[in-house]
């Protein structure tokens, strides 16, 4: 049973290590640590965003303003360090102020969805032009580089702990608190209610507004931890850094095995999601795949995982529906 | 020179038909205040705002629109969408300027607007990245295209200090046409001067963005142990290629040499994660275009070798339209400080 | 005797009310270039948001819409630089997009993948097919005759891309409204489950609105291409989202079932009307990215406020629409 | 303290253009089990919104929980001051287990950060399960059970919640009889405990068996409220429909004529296995047995919506492939499903968009296009012919009542002329005035030469209307007999596999049984 239900999970899962067993001889250097380990911290920022997107997708919701968010947040993240002293206080004050702000962005789209119904994807349209368009606007496109930085976030941004990069820590960090809050909490459970049936939980008296507006704001704080993560791995700010990235994260979340009509989605699938767009990107290099075909791979590889998903489904669903058929006697 | 004048030059050259609406918005513009909106002056569009590298072309141009007392309209779409921009052009075209001056995203696309933009009676020309050269009235370059690929080609080389070795080539995208010249121009220098060096893979694209750059650089780096070089063509791409080698402490083991604006290539020509950045001035470029934007107005052309103030002497091909502003201009660690772009 | 105008005809309103107004407050709107310019911008985007608006009267998406186009184009680019004439290298442009179209019918209808995914990743596999086939570079160099579809008129003033376009709005219109996989289509969008059980073939019905999209993203293709005398992979790219925009904010049912083409055309008209009074402003183009978003997120939100308003008034309205 | 728990008076609520409830009046005594009834459309499923705060009544109505005035505008406050409401489709989220379903909504309002003590949650599911007398494994998915499981589980949230009082929207529809007793006393020990309950059904026999009180609602508008003992059933009956209506026993030998359609060995992996049937001119045939015991996989397979495994079907003397419900439309099959609102009907959708679903293809003018008078003429035909109301072909399906709706989707397959119509429980959810009109219906379907096969749970039902009966039991047809010869025990003998007692936490049945020809 257990088995039947971690299904989605394991095809990715299976996908993740067939391509990996192939690129682990195609190139040497695919299955050492330090190859890991960039993988990892280069994709942190992706996954930090796709941890939210869960919540969002499991509600059957979507978010497209995601990538536009996070970089409203790097920019104000940007015009902050004008201001902040170059200490450690910076940094705690960065991570106050940042996530703060992208509940506050985050919130607006929840706001839009819930209270006024209008579909997500409607609401985070319109915000992903109003984000993209004003930051554009205020910044012009500006870089701003780590000269402007106070050192204290350098500093951070440079911290390694038994090897392992700052950054992969916050990421894990995300991961494993949102595990927890979808888990362990009523209102993490309450999200896969009302994805599983809305109308259900209107009825025993979930306030299905009060769940939307909390995954949007969730993703909006998350956006925040993102837009640090980004900054730091980055040392800079590019107001286009971003552009279409949400796409890739919604990718991620649905080739982890999330139901984009809803109620089912994990945590450790996502991750696996991540990890899948990760080491394609990275594989393209490592196998010297020549790059005016790098994205007939990637985009055929999505097609097929996205297929295999949809028949094993099926084939689970049809399972459940038998019935037990007496033998002839 | 006022500006009144270069209005009234424009529409004794284009004459003809579908011109009333046009004379009739520059007339509107004339009897407002100089300099101000809505017909009439120099028509700038690059191809994308909102990146640094056209904002520093658009110091230029309307530092140039100052001092010479012109009008300068300087948009562009948001995405370097060549649809996006014949758009734009079209809504100028509406606007009655004397001259529009387009870096096009896509050469071919822009041929029927600019078209247009003549049968209208204005005066058309190309800058940054050249249109067809049948209708266009001048064409400014930044650089010869071929010099400036060669010449990254020489100066990665050169950072290398020796004449063989393996290197990578990173491109912003690999639908952009001006950085396939370039790419194609330091192949060529390669391999007819330097023939031991031997190109890794095919050119990597990069979105245009750092943050993919230096991804694609630390799994090149990882791919290729034995790399000596990166060649990183389009701004952002040094930067990331150069954040690679910094962090992976390579700077004596892989050059880095690629084209980028000065401030923001300045903390990775530092510690010499990045050896040169090779571009042009884009303000100067900007103003340029204005100025001479405003002489094709006037009815003037410019002339080969000819002193162009606040920007330097210019060079016109034998084929009279095509201007080169100058040769490439080197930014390293010496001088980057120097600049504000 | 219901006074109560349809959702459709207030946008009309709207887009009405834009285009006096951009033309009382921008100078040079009204000119006759400009409105002229106008007529040759709306049909390439126009189209692209109609064939958006068919598939999302399905309950999906077509996010591969624009590579699409671009690949249509590209096809046609190659006939003609290969020396055919341009009649057989537009068929090869529209055989193109209908080869897209048909792959995304397929697996969206016969395996079932919901289309966002299945156009996520076939956007992706389509720009790649262009990148490999161009390797990025633009194709140019088409017969002028072929311009003159994007940029000829026809009897002198109207442009024949407009004709193209009108022609095509009404195709879509008639579709919809009378043939019966218009009806299908709807009756699709609001309960792919009944529609099975009623006898429907829904596999065909969505198969066909796959290859109708695509074959609207051919002929803005076809246009776009003849207009800017070439293709790249990124034909059109700019109009992926804003057509998505465009079928919602033309009272599209995002979840399928309900959609009008004049809602369409109307929000086509006022996304036109902004971007083209705004420019003429000399506003900054961020800015009027930011102006679209907030023209979505005010009108979605008034509709809900009048709605929640009649519905407190018990107005009806909801028996009579006919 | 009053003896009303709920005291609902003149309650009315409009729709734009219907009045769905029109001054009506609901009291229910603590610790009684209160029968609402009503023919279809009468406004019950309403009554019972405004109850849970799903819709707000028109102003001037009285609502008065406990004494006091219930202030009561979302589910949420319904919930929290003990009102409980099990709807006809259920109210469970299939994504989450036993336990989780059981457990959720507590608190999740208030206090949405606590954290779950998987243990006490289980410990609490566990507790309402034994007072049900349940045996299911807590940590299931909820889309793993069978319907009436997941009832049970329903009700077992309601009673873990401490509901002062529970509504029950047509609980019984889809429980066998087994299950059915089981429900029943569930409500005894309800009433018990002083819990007071609303409980929905349109099976007047089910209502004398557990109710203490009835009230009786007729199009919207009250019509009274009476103790079980002060009435009968024809009475009853009366008050609904404001008329007499007999609702006998078939005893007519049917005048049968040829063969018109066969089955033979048809069988589909974890469905039905070698089911041989046919079916002849002028009769109704029934399949009945208990849910779940394969008769609408069957009639899916038939109807080409899931394909069987092997097999044949012949119809008029020709052998069908049949791979969609496509193929079946064109060669003359229909079946209405039981799962109205999601397979019968597109909600969304107008009257009309519906009724000429199956045949639009047929309704084109010259120019192969829609015509649309034809369409409206074709369907206010139907709508007359099945007294549809009202009767507005533009209404969308989904404003109308349950009812009315099943009416309109067989004037859908009326519409179609079928050669041989499937009816998949085709009163659920029904009135029984509509009942009978269906039933007519049918017969008259039979008199016209169309072969009818009728699936139905209902047991007075199929022996009012059928001519033979056919009775499944996991997945096999166990029984045949003629309805003359044919009583409601012999049919359970045969659906249950004997040894009668079943248990609602598992539908196996052991293995000892009766064998009829067939
Ligand atoms: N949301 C709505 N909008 C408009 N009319 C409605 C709506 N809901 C119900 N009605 C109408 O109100 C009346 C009462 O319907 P209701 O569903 O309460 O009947 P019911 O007694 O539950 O019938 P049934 O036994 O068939 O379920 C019907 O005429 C129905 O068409
Ligand atoms: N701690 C637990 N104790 C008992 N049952 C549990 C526990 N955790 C999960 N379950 C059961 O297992 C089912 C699977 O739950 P769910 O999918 O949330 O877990 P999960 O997949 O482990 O979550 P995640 O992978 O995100 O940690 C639940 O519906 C529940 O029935
Ligand atoms: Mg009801
Ligand atoms: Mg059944």
């Amino acid at each position: 049973m257990k088995f039947l239900l971690k299904q989605k999970e394991f095809s990715v899962l299976a996908i993740v290590v067939i391509i990996s067993i192939i690129l682990s001889f195609v190139s040497p250097v695919f299955l050492t640590v330090q190859n890991w380990l960039d993988i990892i911290e280069g994709n942190a920022v992706i996954g930090i965003l796709a941890i939210g997107m869960t919540l969002i997708i499991i509600t059957s919701d979507i978010d497209v303003s995601v990538a536009a968010l996070t970089t409203a947040v790097t920019v104000s993240i940007g015009y902050l360090f004008q201001f902040l002293p170059d200490s450690w206080i910076s940094v705690v004050l960065i991570f106050l102020i940042a996530p703060l702000i992208g509940i506050l962005l985050g919130s607006f789209n929840g706001l839009l969805v819930s209270k006024i119904k209008i579909p997500a994807i409607v609401v985070t349209l319109g915000t992903l032009n109003i984000f993209s368009g004003l930051v554009l606007y205020i910044t012009n496109g500006n870089y701003i580089n780590s000269t402007n930085f106070p050192d204290s976030f350098m500093a951070f941004s440079n911290i390694e702990i038994a090897g392992i990069p700052i950054l992969i820590y916050l990421f894990a960090l995300v991961a494993a608190g949102t595990w927890f809050i979808l888990k362990y909490t009523l209102i993490g459970r309450s999200v896969l209610a009302i994805g599983g049936n809305a109308q259900s939980s209107v009825r025993v008296g979930i306030n299905f507004e009060k769940v939307k507006m909390f995954v949007f704001s969730y993703m909006g704080f998350l956006a925040g931890i993102a837009a640090i993560a980004q900054t730091s791995y980055t040392s800079a700010i590019d107001p286009n850094g971003l552009a279409g990235l949400e796409l890739t994260v919604i990718a991620a979340v649905v080739l982890g095995g999330a139901n984009i009509h809803g109620g089912r989605g994990s945590i450790p699938g996502t991750l696996l999601g991540v990890l899948l767009l990760a080491i394609m990107q990275n594989g393209m290099i490592l196998a010297r795949i020549d790059t005016f075909w790098q994205n007939v791979v990637t985009g055929a590889i999505i097609v097929i995982a996205v297929s295999y998903d949809e028949i094993n489904h099926r084939r689970n669903q049809e399972k459940l529906s038998n019935i037990d058929v007496k033998e002839a006697s | 020179v006022s500006e009144q004048s270069a209005g009234s030059g424009d529409s004794g050259e284009g004459g003809g038909t579908g011109n009333e609406e046009t004379s009739g918005n520059s007339e509107e513009g004339n009897s407002g205040e100089s300099g101000s909106d809505g017909g009439g002056g120099v028509a700038v569009v690059p191809k994308l705002v909102g990146i640094p590298y056209f904002n520093a072309s658009e110091t230029g141009a309307e530092q140039a629109g100052e001092d010479l007392g012109v009008n300068v309209e300087y948009t562009g779409p948001t995405e370097a969408d060549a649809a996006a921009q014949v758009k734009v052009i079209e809504d100028l075209i509406s606007q009655g300027m004397d001259t529009i001056a387009v870096a096009p995203n896509d050469p071919a696309s822009v041929e029927p607007v600019l078209k247009k933009a003549k049968e209208e009676g204005i005066n058309v020309m190309d800058w940054d990245t050249p249109a067809d050269k049948e209708l266009v009235d001048l064409s400014i370059k930044q650089v010869d295209d071929e010099e400036f690929g060669r010449h990254m080609a020489e100066k990665l080389v050169e950072a290398m200090g020796t004449e063989e070795g393996k290197i990578a080539i990173l491109t912003g995208g690999l639908s952009a046409a001006n950085l396939n010249l370039w790419i194609d121009a330091a192949k060529s220098e390669l391999e007819e001067n330097y023939p031991d060096i031997e190109i890794v893979s095919d050119k990597i694209p990069t979105e245009e963005k750092q943050q993919v750059a230096y991804q694609k650089t630390l799994d090149l780096l990882k791919s290729y142990p034995e790399l000596d070089g990166v060649l990183a063509v389009s701004t952002p791409a040094p930067l990331g290629a150069a954040q690679a080698v910094q962090e992976e402490g390579l700077q004596d083991e892989v050059s880095v040499v690629g084209s980028a604006l000065p401030t923001d290539s300045e903390p990775f020509l530092e510690d010499g994660s990045l050896d040169t950045a090779v571009l042009w001035n884009p303000e100067k470029l900007g103003y340029l275009t204005v100025a001479l934007g405003k002489m094709l107005a006037e009815g003037e052309m410019p002339e080969d070798g000819q002193e162009i103030e606040n920007v330097g002497e210019i060079t016109v091909k034998d084929d009279g339209k095509t201007v080169i502003m100058g040769p490439p201009q080197d930014y390293t660690k010496e001088n980057a400080s120097e600049f504000d772009f | 005797m219901n006074m109560k105008l349809s959702k459709e005809s207030v946008l009309g309103l709207i887009a009405l009310g834009i285009f006096v107004g951009m033309g009382l407050f921008t100078p040079g709107f009204f000119s006759s270039s400009n409105l002229n310019n106008m007529m040759f911008q709306l049909p390439e985007f126009g189209l692209i948001a109609l064939g958006m608006m068919v598939v999302i009267v399905t309950g999906g998406i077509d996010l591969s819409i624009t590579y699409i186009a671009a690949f249509s184009g590209v096809g046609a680019a190659l006939m003609m630089t290969n020396g055919f004439g341009i009649l057989p290298a537009i068929v090869v442009g529209i055989l193109f997009a209908l080869a897209c179209g048909a792959f995304n019918g397929t697996v969206v209808s016969k395996i079932g993948v919901p289309p966002i995914l299945v156009t996520l990743g076939t956007m992706v596999l389509f720009e790649g097919v262009i990148l490999a086939i161009t390797s990025g570079n633009a194709i140019s160099g088409f017969p002028d005759a072929y311009g003159l579809i994007g940029n000829g008129y026809y009897m002198g003033i109207i442009p024949v891309s407009l004709l193209i376009f009108i022609f095509f709005i009404i195709l879509t219109a008639v579709l919809l409204n009378k043939s019966t996989w218009g009806r299908r289509v709807y009756m699709y969008g609001s309960n792919d489950i009944a529609t099975m059980f009623s006898g429907v073939k829904n596999s065909k019905v969505l198969m066909k609105v796959y290859l109708y999209a695509s074959l609207l993203a051919a002929v803005s293709a076809i246009i776009m291409t003849s207009r800017y005398n070439s293709v790249k992979v990124d034909l059109g790219s700019s109009y992926l989202l804003q057509s998505v925009a465009a079928a919602v904010l033309g009272g599209t049912d995002i979840h399928g079932g309900y959609g009008k083409v004049m809602g369409t055309i109307y929000a086509v008209l006022i996304f036109q009307f902004i971007r083209n009074g705004l420019n003429l402003m000399d506003v900054h183009s961020s800015l009027v990215d930011v102006v679209i978003g907030a023209i979505l997120i005010i009108v979605l939100t008034l509709n809900f406020f009048s709605d929640k308003f009649s519905r407190r008034k018990g107005e009806s309205s909801s028996e009579k629409t006919a | 303290m009053s003896d009303y728990i709920l005291e609902m008076e003149h309650i009315s609520k409009t729709f734009p253009g219907v009045k769905a409830l029109d001054n009506v009046e609901l009291k229910v005594k603590r610790g009684e089990v209160h029968a609402l009834i009503g023919e279809n459309g009468a406004g019950k499923s309403t009554l019972i919104k405004v109850l849970a705060g799903i819709h707000d009544a028109d102003a001037g109505g009285k609502y008065l929980f406990e004494g006091e005035e219930a202030d009561i505008h979302q589910p949420l406050d319904a919930t929290l001051k003990g009102i409980s409401i099990i709807y006809q489709d259920l109210s469970l989220f299939p994504n989450l287990s036993v336990a989780e379903n059981i457990y959720i909504g507590r608190d999740s309002n208030k206090k949405p950060w606590k954290k779950i003590n998987w243990k006490s949650m289980k410990g609490l599911a566990e507790k309402a399960m034994n007072e049900l007398d349940m045996d299911i494994d807590l940590n299931k998915k909820v889309e793993l059970l069978s319907i009436a499981q997941q009832q049970m589980i329903e009700i077992a949230r309601a009673l873990a919640f401490d509901s002062k009082l529970i509504v029950m929207d047509e609980p019984t529809s889809s429980l066998s009889s087994g299950e059915v007793e089981k429900l029943y006393k569930v409500i005894d020990t309800l009433k018990e405990r002083g819990i007071s309950v609303i409980f929905i059904s349109h099976k007047l026999k089910e209502l004398f068996r557990v109710s203490d009180r009835l009230t009786v609602l007729r199009d919207g508008q009250y019509v009274g409220t009476y103790g079980v003992n002060e009435i009968n059933e024809q009475e009853l009956i009366k008050l609904m429909v404001g008329r007499e209506v007999v609702y006998e026993r078939n005893t007519e030998k049917a005048d049968i004529g040829e063969k018109m359609f066969e089955v033979n060995n048809f069988s589909k992996e974890g469905n039905f296995k070698d089911i041989n049937f046919s079916l002849h001119k002028g009769e109704i045939l029934a399949i009945t047995g208990l849910v779940g015991s394969g008769r609408t996989e069957l009639a899916q397979s038939i109807f080409g919506v899931n394909k069987a495994d092997q097999g044949t079907i012949r119809l008029n003397g020709e052998d069908l492939t049949i791979s969609s419900a496509e193929d079946a439309v064109k060669n003359g099959i229909a079946y209405i499903p039981e799962a109205r609102q999601v397979q019968g009907l597109v909600l969304g959708q107008s009257v009309v968009n519906n009724m000429t679903l199956p045949v639009i293809d047929t309704l084109r003018n010259k120019f192969k296009l829609i015509d649309h008078n034809i369409e409206k003429n074709l369907t206010n035909q139907y709508i007359k012919s099945l007294d549809v109301r009202p009767s507005m072909p533009d209404m969308p399906a989904d404003k109308l009542s349950g009812g009315n709706q099943q009416k309109v989707v067989i004037g859908k397959w009326l519409s179609a002329q079928p050669k041989l119509l499937i009816i998949d429980e085709p009163t659920n959810g029904i009135d029984i005035g509509a009942k009978t009109e269906i039933h007519k219906l049918l017969r008259r379907m039979v008199n016209e030469g169309i072969g009818v096969i009728m699936i139905s749970s209902e047991l007075p039902e199929v022996l009012s209307v059928s001519d033979r009966i056919l009775v499944m039991s996991r997945g096999r047809i166990e029984g045949e007999m003629n309805t003359i010869d044919a009583d409601q025990e012999k049919i359970m003998n045969i659906a249950l596999d004997t040894e009668g007692e079943k248990d609602v936490g598992n539908s196996e049945v052991s293995d000892g049984k009766s064998h009829q020809e067939v």
